[in-house]
Protein backbone atom coordinates (compact mmCIF):
# COMPACT_ATOMS: atom_id res chain seq x y z
CA UNK A 1 0.00 0.00 0.00
CA UNK A 2 1.63 3.11 -1.11
CA UNK A 3 0.44 6.69 -0.10
CA UNK A 4 2.22 9.93 -0.38
CA UNK A 5 3.00 12.20 2.55
CA UNK A 6 3.98 16.06 2.82
CA UNK A 7 5.37 17.37 6.12
CA UNK A 8 5.27 20.47 7.01
CA UNK A 9 7.08 22.89 10.20
CA UNK A 10 8.71 20.77 12.57
CA UNK A 11 8.57 17.93 11.14
CA UNK A 12 10.74 18.53 8.58
CA UNK A 13 13.36 18.01 11.29
CA UNK A 14 12.68 14.51 11.27
CA UNK A 15 10.95 13.23 7.90
CA UNK A 16 11.47 14.72 4.18
CA UNK A 17 9.07 17.28 3.20
CA UNK A 18 7.50 14.85 0.81
CA UNK A 19 7.86 10.88 0.50
CA UNK A 20 6.29 7.94 -0.69
CA UNK A 21 5.70 5.16 1.88
CA UNK A 22 4.98 1.99 1.57
CA UNK A 23 3.48 0.45 4.47
CA UNK A 24 0.04 -0.63 5.73
CA UNK A 25 -1.34 1.75 7.37
CA UNK A 26 -4.80 1.92 7.46
CA UNK A 27 -6.01 4.92 9.38
CA UNK A 28 -4.25 7.43 10.91
CA UNK A 29 -3.01 6.01 14.13
CA UNK A 30 -1.46 2.88 11.86
CA UNK A 31 0.11 5.56 10.24
CA UNK A 32 1.57 7.22 12.81
CA UNK A 33 3.37 4.12 14.06
CA UNK A 34 4.52 3.70 10.82
CA UNK A 35 6.43 6.93 10.98
CA UNK A 36 7.57 6.30 14.14
CA UNK A 37 9.19 3.47 12.41
CA UNK A 38 10.79 5.54 10.11
CA UNK A 39 11.63 7.88 13.32
CA UNK A 40 11.03 7.65 16.84
CA UNK A 41 12.41 10.92 17.58
CA UNK A 42 9.15 12.51 15.88
CA UNK A 43 6.58 11.17 18.76
CA UNK A 44 5.88 14.23 20.64
CA UNK A 45 5.23 16.50 17.51
CA UNK A 46 3.08 13.91 15.98
CA UNK A 47 1.29 13.49 18.62
CA UNK A 48 -0.19 17.05 18.37
CA UNK A 49 -0.50 16.70 14.80
CA UNK A 50 -3.42 16.45 12.71
CA UNK A 51 -4.09 15.11 9.82
CA UNK A 52 -5.62 16.04 6.15
CA UNK A 53 -6.71 15.19 2.71
CA UNK A 54 -6.92 17.75 0.15
CA UNK A 55 -8.77 20.41 1.80
CA UNK A 56 -10.39 18.98 4.74
CA UNK A 57 -9.03 17.17 7.96
CA UNK A 58 -9.44 13.20 8.70
CA UNK A 59 -10.41 11.81 11.85
CA UNK A 60 -8.57 8.95 13.15
CA UNK A 61 -10.91 6.40 11.68
CA UNK A 62 -10.63 8.04 8.70
CA UNK A 63 -10.00 4.95 6.39
CA UNK A 64 -6.85 5.81 4.02
CA UNK A 65 -6.40 4.21 0.65
CA UNK A 66 -3.56 3.21 -1.76
CA UNK A 67 -2.44 6.61 -3.71
CA UNK A 68 -3.85 8.86 -0.90
CA UNK A 69 -1.85 12.36 0.00
CA UNK A 70 -1.76 12.77 3.80
CA UNK A 71 -0.66 16.11 4.77
CA UNK A 72 0.38 16.01 8.62
CA UNK A 73 -0.75 19.27 10.17
CA UNK A 74 1.33 20.44 13.07
CA UNK A 75 -0.19 22.92 15.99
CA UNK A 76 -0.75 26.36 13.72
CA UNK A 77 2.04 29.27 14.70
CA UNK A 78 0.61 31.56 12.13
CA UNK A 79 -0.13 35.44 12.93
CA UNK B 1 -32.05 30.70 -9.31
CA UNK B 2 -29.45 28.02 -10.83
CA UNK B 3 -26.16 27.92 -8.91
CA UNK B 4 -23.79 24.89 -8.99
CA UNK B 5 -23.58 22.95 -5.83
CA UNK B 6 -19.93 21.77 -6.40
CA UNK B 7 -18.55 25.28 -6.24
CA UNK B 8 -16.91 25.11 -2.53
CA UNK B 9 -16.35 28.83 -2.27
CA UNK B 10 -19.49 31.65 -2.25
CA UNK B 11 -19.68 34.19 -5.27
CA UNK B 12 -18.25 36.64 -2.90
CA UNK B 13 -15.72 36.23 -0.31
CA UNK B 14 -13.49 39.02 1.69
CA UNK B 15 -16.75 41.71 0.47
CA UNK B 16 -15.16 41.69 -2.79
CA UNK B 17 -15.54 40.09 -6.37
CA UNK B 18 -13.76 36.23 -5.46
CA UNK B 19 -10.65 36.21 -6.13
CA UNK B 20 -10.04 39.53 -6.58
CA UNK B 21 -7.85 39.13 -2.74
CA UNK B 22 -5.53 36.40 -2.00
CA UNK B 23 -5.66 35.23 2.27
CA UNK B 24 -2.20 33.47 1.90
CA UNK B 25 0.48 35.63 -0.36
CA UNK B 26 4.19 34.96 -1.72
CA UNK B 27 4.14 38.44 -1.98
CA UNK B 28 4.57 41.50 0.32
CA UNK B 29 1.19 42.45 1.93
CA UNK B 30 0.23 45.72 0.37
CA UNK B 31 -2.19 47.30 3.35
CA UNK B 32 -2.66 50.68 1.44
CA UNK B 33 -4.13 48.20 -1.10
CA UNK B 34 -6.48 46.10 1.61
CA UNK B 35 -7.28 49.33 3.27
CA UNK B 36 -8.18 51.28 -0.28
CA UNK B 37 -10.57 47.93 -0.80
CA UNK B 38 -12.07 48.27 3.08
CA UNK B 39 -14.32 51.43 2.60
CA UNK B 40 -18.05 51.07 2.68
CA UNK B 41 -20.95 53.57 2.60
CA UNK B 42 -22.72 51.98 5.66
CA UNK B 43 -19.34 51.46 7.70
CA UNK B 44 -18.92 53.62 10.42
CA UNK B 45 -15.96 51.62 12.04
CA UNK B 46 -12.62 50.30 10.06
CA UNK B 47 -10.37 48.80 12.21
CA UNK B 48 -6.97 47.16 10.66
CA UNK B 49 -4.67 44.64 12.70
CA UNK B 50 -1.45 44.41 11.02
CA UNK B 51 0.78 41.70 12.32
CA UNK B 52 4.87 42.65 11.60
CA UNK B 53 8.12 41.03 12.35
CA UNK B 54 9.69 41.79 15.82
CA UNK B 55 13.45 42.16 16.31
CA UNK B 56 13.15 39.91 18.96
CA UNK B 57 11.71 37.31 20.98
CA UNK B 58 11.98 36.20 24.87
CA UNK B 59 15.20 38.22 24.46
CA UNK B 60 17.24 36.44 21.84
CA UNK B 61 17.37 38.57 18.97
CA UNK B 62 15.39 37.70 15.57
CA UNK B 63 17.13 38.37 12.31
CA UNK B 64 14.45 36.89 10.00
CA UNK B 65 11.44 34.89 10.05
CA UNK B 66 9.75 32.74 7.35
CA UNK B 67 6.18 31.25 7.23
CA UNK B 68 5.06 27.85 5.79
CA UNK B 69 1.63 27.07 4.72
CA UNK B 70 -0.47 24.12 3.72
CA UNK B 71 -2.54 26.15 0.99
CA UNK B 72 -5.28 24.65 0.01
CA UNK B 73 -6.54 24.23 3.64
CA UNK B 74 -5.43 27.35 4.80
CA UNK B 75 -7.29 28.93 2.20
CA UNK B 76 -10.75 27.02 2.92
CA UNK B 77 -10.36 27.54 6.84
CA UNK B 78 -9.57 31.20 6.88
CA UNK B 79 -12.58 32.06 3.80
CA UNK B 80 -14.63 29.84 6.41
CA UNK B 81 -13.54 32.38 9.51
CA UNK B 82 -13.78 35.42 7.98
CA UNK B 83 -17.79 34.38 6.56
CA UNK B 84 -18.92 33.19 10.28
CA UNK B 85 -17.48 36.86 11.57
CA UNK B 86 -19.28 38.25 8.60
CA UNK B 87 -22.57 37.03 9.59
CA UNK B 88 -22.13 36.72 13.49
CA UNK B 89 -20.81 40.48 13.75
CA UNK B 90 -22.89 42.56 10.86
CA UNK B 91 -19.52 43.08 9.49
CA UNK B 92 -19.82 45.28 6.00
CA UNK B 93 -16.37 44.20 4.82
CA UNK B 94 -13.74 41.69 6.61
CA UNK B 95 -10.53 40.91 4.75
CA UNK B 96 -7.23 38.40 5.95
CA UNK B 97 -4.63 38.16 4.29
CA UNK B 98 -1.60 35.82 5.64
CA UNK B 99 2.13 36.35 4.30
CA UNK B 100 4.57 32.82 3.80
CA UNK B 101 8.14 32.91 2.92
CA UNK B 102 10.62 35.03 4.52
CA UNK B 103 10.30 38.37 6.18
CA UNK B 104 12.26 40.90 7.43
CA UNK B 105 12.22 42.84 10.78
CA UNK B 106 9.48 44.95 10.11
CA UNK B 107 7.26 43.62 7.38
CA UNK B 108 3.75 42.26 8.05
CA UNK B 109 3.13 38.87 8.44
CA UNK B 110 -1.08 38.92 8.67
CA UNK B 111 -3.46 42.06 7.99
CA UNK B 112 -7.10 41.85 9.28
CA UNK B 113 -9.31 44.42 8.13
CA UNK B 114 -12.83 44.76 9.58
CA UNK B 115 -15.95 47.25 9.12
CA UNK B 116 -18.95 47.31 10.64
CA UNK B 117 -21.73 50.45 11.54
CA UNK B 118 -20.01 50.83 15.01
CA UNK B 119 -17.06 50.55 16.53
CA UNK B 120 -17.70 47.77 19.05
CA UNK B 121 -18.11 45.17 16.61
CA UNK B 122 -15.33 45.90 14.33
CA UNK B 123 -12.74 45.49 17.15
CA UNK B 124 -14.67 42.35 18.56
CA UNK B 125 -14.56 40.87 15.11
CA UNK B 126 -11.11 41.56 13.88
CA UNK B 127 -9.95 40.43 17.46
CA UNK B 128 -11.43 37.26 16.89
CA UNK B 129 -10.21 36.40 13.11
CA UNK B 130 -6.86 37.44 14.35
CA UNK B 131 -7.22 34.84 17.24
CA UNK B 132 -8.67 32.23 15.24
CA UNK B 133 -6.16 32.39 12.11
CA UNK B 134 -3.31 32.26 14.63
CA UNK B 135 -4.32 28.73 15.87
CA UNK B 136 -6.76 26.89 13.47
CA UNK B 137 -4.83 28.07 10.21
CA UNK B 138 -1.95 25.59 9.05
CA UNK B 139 0.18 28.45 8.57
CA UNK B 140 3.73 27.69 10.64
CA UNK B 141 6.40 29.95 11.78
CA UNK B 142 10.05 29.45 11.56
CA UNK B 143 11.90 32.23 13.48
CA UNK B 144 15.71 32.56 12.80
CA UNK B 145 18.38 34.29 15.59
CA UNK B 146 21.51 36.02 15.21
CA UNK B 147 23.18 33.49 17.43
CA UNK B 148 22.33 31.16 14.19
CA UNK B 149 19.67 28.96 15.57
CA UNK B 150 16.04 28.57 14.17
CA UNK B 151 13.11 27.68 16.37
CA UNK B 152 9.38 26.55 14.35
CA UNK B 153 6.24 27.36 15.93
CA UNK B 154 6.71 29.60 18.47
CA UNK B 155 3.32 30.92 18.91
CA UNK B 156 3.64 34.44 20.33
CA UNK B 157 4.59 37.22 17.95
CA UNK B 158 1.84 39.38 18.44
CA UNK C 1 20.39 67.75 30.90
CA UNK C 2 19.18 71.14 30.16
CA UNK C 3 15.26 71.27 29.62
CA UNK C 4 13.35 74.17 29.21
CA UNK C 5 10.41 73.33 32.37
CA UNK C 6 7.93 76.09 30.38
CA UNK C 7 7.73 74.24 27.21
CA UNK C 8 4.24 72.30 27.74
CA UNK C 9 4.88 69.93 25.57
CA UNK C 10 7.11 67.03 25.61
CA UNK C 11 10.13 66.76 22.78
CA UNK C 12 8.36 64.01 21.47
CA UNK C 13 4.93 63.39 20.76
CA UNK C 14 3.04 60.70 19.00
CA UNK C 15 6.53 58.57 18.54
CA UNK C 16 7.18 61.39 16.49
CA UNK C 17 9.77 64.33 16.46
CA UNK C 18 7.41 67.04 18.01
CA UNK C 19 4.79 68.91 15.36
CA UNK C 20 5.16 65.73 12.92
CA UNK C 21 1.25 65.02 12.91
CA UNK C 22 -1.06 67.64 13.35
CA UNK C 23 -3.86 66.18 16.10
CA UNK C 24 -6.52 68.49 14.62
CA UNK C 25 -6.72 68.81 10.89
CA UNK C 26 -8.95 70.73 8.61
CA UNK C 27 -7.50 68.79 5.35
CA UNK C 28 -8.53 64.87 4.64
CA UNK C 29 -6.82 62.76 7.14
CA UNK C 30 -4.05 60.54 5.31
CA UNK C 31 -4.26 57.14 6.60
CA UNK C 32 -1.92 56.15 4.82
CA UNK C 33 0.81 58.35 5.36
CA UNK C 34 0.07 58.24 9.16
CA UNK C 35 0.21 54.72 9.16
CA UNK C 36 3.85 55.01 7.30
CA UNK C 37 4.99 56.55 10.72
CA UNK C 38 3.41 53.78 12.75
CA UNK C 39 6.03 50.81 12.25
CA UNK C 40 8.63 49.88 14.77
CA UNK C 41 11.11 47.29 15.06
CA UNK C 42 10.15 46.77 18.50
CA UNK C 43 6.29 46.35 17.80
CA UNK C 44 4.69 43.15 16.93
CA UNK C 45 1.13 44.39 16.63
CA UNK C 46 -0.20 47.55 14.86
CA UNK C 47 -4.00 48.31 15.28
CA UNK C 48 -6.01 51.34 12.93
CA UNK C 49 -9.14 52.55 14.09
CA UNK C 50 -10.40 54.98 11.16
CA UNK C 51 -13.80 56.62 12.11
CA UNK C 52 -15.66 56.90 8.79
CA UNK C 53 -18.92 59.34 7.83
CA UNK C 54 -21.89 56.97 7.26
CA UNK C 55 -24.82 57.50 4.88
CA UNK C 56 -27.37 56.89 7.17
CA UNK C 57 -28.17 57.77 11.00
CA UNK C 58 -30.99 55.95 13.10
CA UNK C 59 -32.70 55.67 9.80
CA UNK C 60 -32.12 59.25 8.74
CA UNK C 61 -29.90 59.62 5.36
CA UNK C 62 -27.03 61.64 5.97
CA UNK C 63 -25.51 63.57 2.79
CA UNK C 64 -22.16 65.36 5.10
CA UNK C 65 -21.18 65.97 8.41
CA UNK C 66 -19.17 68.77 9.55
CA UNK C 67 -16.93 69.43 12.91
CA UNK C 68 -16.02 71.89 15.12
CA UNK C 69 -13.44 72.31 17.82
CA UNK C 70 -12.15 74.30 19.99
CA UNK C 71 -8.68 73.39 18.79
CA UNK C 72 -6.01 74.74 21.94
CA UNK C 73 -7.65 72.44 24.07
CA UNK C 74 -8.47 69.80 21.95
CA UNK C 75 -4.62 69.41 20.67
CA UNK C 76 -3.95 69.58 24.61
CA UNK C 77 -6.28 66.86 25.50
CA UNK C 78 -5.32 64.48 22.78
CA UNK C 79 -1.42 64.77 23.36
CA UNK C 80 -2.32 63.89 26.97
CA UNK C 81 -4.44 60.94 26.12
CA UNK C 82 -1.79 59.48 24.02
CA UNK C 83 0.60 59.79 26.64
CA UNK C 84 -0.94 58.48 29.07
CA UNK C 85 -1.77 55.85 26.86
CA UNK C 86 1.55 55.27 25.86
CA UNK C 87 2.47 54.91 29.20
CA UNK C 88 -0.13 52.38 30.60
CA UNK C 89 0.43 50.19 27.90
CA UNK C 90 3.71 50.74 27.10
CA UNK C 91 2.90 51.35 23.24
CA UNK C 92 5.69 51.93 20.61
CA UNK C 93 3.40 54.38 18.94
CA UNK C 94 0.59 56.24 19.64
CA UNK C 95 -0.79 58.72 16.91
CA UNK C 96 -4.39 60.13 16.61
CA UNK C 97 -6.00 62.72 14.55
CA UNK C 98 -9.05 63.82 13.99
CA UNK C 99 -10.56 65.83 11.30
CA UNK C 100 -12.16 69.41 11.48
CA UNK C 101 -15.07 70.75 8.65
CA UNK C 102 -17.24 69.17 6.10
CA UNK C 103 -16.94 65.77 5.37
CA UNK C 104 -18.28 63.35 2.77
CA UNK C 105 -19.99 60.15 3.26
CA UNK C 106 -17.17 57.68 3.64
CA UNK C 107 -14.12 60.42 4.48
CA UNK C 108 -12.53 59.87 7.51
CA UNK C 109 -13.01 61.76 10.68
CA UNK C 110 -10.79 60.42 12.89
CA UNK C 111 -7.51 58.02 13.14
CA UNK C 112 -6.37 56.39 15.97
CA UNK C 113 -2.94 54.34 15.60
CA UNK C 114 -1.70 52.16 18.53
CA UNK C 115 1.43 50.20 18.01
CA UNK C 116 2.90 47.28 20.76
CA UNK C 117 4.97 44.27 21.42
CA UNK C 118 1.39 42.27 21.84
CA UNK C 119 -1.55 42.62 19.98
CA UNK C 120 -3.94 42.36 23.52
CA UNK C 121 -2.75 46.18 24.06
CA UNK C 122 -2.37 47.43 20.76
CA UNK C 123 -6.69 46.53 20.80
CA UNK C 124 -6.94 47.42 24.72
CA UNK C 125 -5.09 50.90 24.13
CA UNK C 126 -6.43 51.84 20.74
CA UNK C 127 -10.02 51.10 21.61
CA UNK C 128 -8.97 52.99 25.08
CA UNK C 129 -8.05 56.36 22.97
CA UNK C 130 -10.75 56.49 20.71
CA UNK C 131 -13.48 56.36 23.84
CA UNK C 132 -12.01 59.27 25.26
CA UNK C 133 -11.33 61.17 22.37
CA UNK C 134 -14.92 61.13 21.61
CA UNK C 135 -15.70 61.95 25.46
CA UNK C 136 -13.29 64.15 26.10
CA UNK C 137 -12.06 66.61 23.32
CA UNK C 138 -14.17 69.90 22.66
CA UNK C 139 -15.01 68.42 19.04
CA UNK C 140 -18.59 68.70 17.60
CA UNK C 141 -20.47 66.91 15.35
CA UNK C 142 -22.86 68.21 13.14
CA UNK C 143 -24.95 65.79 10.82
CA UNK C 144 -26.57 67.77 7.87
CA UNK C 145 -29.57 65.12 6.66
CA UNK C 146 -31.20 64.34 3.08
CA UNK C 147 -34.32 65.98 4.49
CA UNK C 148 -32.87 69.43 4.98
CA UNK C 149 -32.58 69.30 9.20
CA UNK C 150 -29.28 68.94 11.11
CA UNK C 151 -28.89 68.22 14.24
CA UNK C 152 -25.48 68.90 16.27
CA UNK C 153 -23.70 66.29 18.58
CA UNK C 154 -25.75 63.22 18.19
CA UNK C 155 -22.62 61.18 19.82
CA UNK C 156 -23.36 57.65 18.27
CA UNK C 157 -21.55 57.66 14.46
CA UNK C 158 -18.93 55.00 15.14
CA UNK D 1 -16.86 94.28 33.40
CA UNK D 2 -16.22 93.48 29.54
CA UNK D 3 -15.89 89.64 28.37
CA UNK D 4 -15.32 88.17 25.36
CA UNK D 5 -17.18 84.97 24.91
CA UNK D 6 -16.91 81.66 22.18
CA UNK D 7 -19.66 79.84 22.11
CA UNK D 8 -19.81 76.23 19.72
CA UNK D 9 -21.80 73.84 18.19
CA UNK D 10 -25.57 73.59 19.34
CA UNK D 11 -24.72 77.07 21.19
CA UNK D 12 -24.35 78.73 18.24
CA UNK D 13 -28.52 77.97 17.97
CA UNK D 14 -28.52 80.48 20.44
CA UNK D 15 -26.00 82.77 20.07
CA UNK D 16 -23.10 84.74 18.34
CA UNK D 17 -20.12 82.22 18.16
CA UNK D 18 -18.11 85.45 19.82
CA UNK D 19 -19.11 88.42 21.39
CA UNK D 20 -18.80 91.11 24.16
CA UNK D 21 -20.13 90.76 27.24
CA UNK D 22 -20.79 93.79 29.22
CA UNK D 23 -22.32 92.44 32.47
CA UNK D 24 -20.88 91.53 36.02
CA UNK D 25 -19.80 88.15 35.89
CA UNK D 26 -17.69 86.93 38.93
CA UNK D 27 -17.65 83.44 38.02
CA UNK D 28 -19.19 80.76 36.05
CA UNK D 29 -22.59 80.18 37.41
CA UNK D 30 -22.69 83.91 37.74
CA UNK D 31 -22.15 84.15 33.52
CA UNK D 32 -24.54 81.42 33.11
CA UNK D 33 -27.15 83.72 34.21
CA UNK D 34 -26.14 86.81 32.40
CA UNK D 35 -26.40 84.39 29.22
CA UNK D 36 -29.80 83.14 29.83
CA UNK D 37 -30.94 87.04 30.26
CA UNK D 38 -29.72 86.91 26.63
CA UNK D 39 -31.48 83.88 25.60
CA UNK D 40 -33.51 81.81 27.98
CA UNK D 41 -33.84 78.84 25.76
CA UNK D 42 -30.17 77.76 26.11
CA UNK D 43 -30.58 76.56 29.58
CA UNK D 44 -30.59 72.99 28.94
CA UNK D 45 -27.56 73.37 27.15
CA UNK D 46 -26.18 75.64 28.81
CA UNK D 47 -26.80 73.17 32.22
CA UNK D 48 -24.60 70.40 30.71
CA UNK D 49 -21.65 72.73 29.23
CA UNK D 50 -18.15 73.43 30.82
CA UNK D 51 -16.22 76.53 30.70
CA UNK D 52 -12.52 76.91 29.52
CA UNK D 53 -9.99 79.50 29.41
CA UNK D 54 -6.97 79.24 26.70
CA UNK D 55 -6.41 75.57 26.95
CA UNK D 56 -8.08 74.41 30.25
CA UNK D 57 -11.16 74.42 32.03
CA UNK D 58 -12.03 76.56 34.86
CA UNK D 59 -14.30 75.65 37.71
CA UNK D 60 -17.17 77.74 38.97
CA UNK D 61 -15.67 79.18 41.33
CA UNK D 62 -13.02 80.80 39.07
CA UNK D 63 -12.83 84.06 39.21
CA UNK D 64 -13.49 85.75 36.26
CA UNK D 65 -11.79 89.07 35.36
CA UNK D 66 -12.22 92.14 33.02
CA UNK D 67 -11.17 91.02 29.29
CA UNK D 68 -11.14 87.28 29.90
CA UNK D 69 -11.89 85.21 26.83
CA UNK D 70 -14.07 82.68 27.93
CA UNK D 71 -15.12 79.51 25.86
CA UNK D 72 -18.60 77.77 26.35
CA UNK D 73 -17.63 74.03 25.79
CA UNK D 74 -20.71 71.97 24.77
CA UNK D 75 -20.67 67.93 25.64
CA UNK D 76 -18.34 66.49 22.96
CA UNK D 77 -18.91 64.52 20.20
CA UNK D 78 -16.40 63.78 17.91
CA UNK D 79 -15.19 60.62 16.39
Amino acid sequence: MIMKIHVYAKLKDFFSPEFELNAVARNTDELKLRLLEINEGAKNILDSCRFAIEEGFIDHDHKLKENDTVIIIPPSSGG
Amino acid sequence: MIQSSSSPLPAEVNGSPLGTIQVISAKPLDIVDLLSQAHHPGAGAVVLFSGEVRDSNKGREVTCLEYESYVPLAVKIIHDILAEAREKWGLKVAIAQHRIGRLSIGESAVVVITTAAHRREAYEANQHIIHRIKHEVPIWKCEYFSDGGHQWGNNCNC
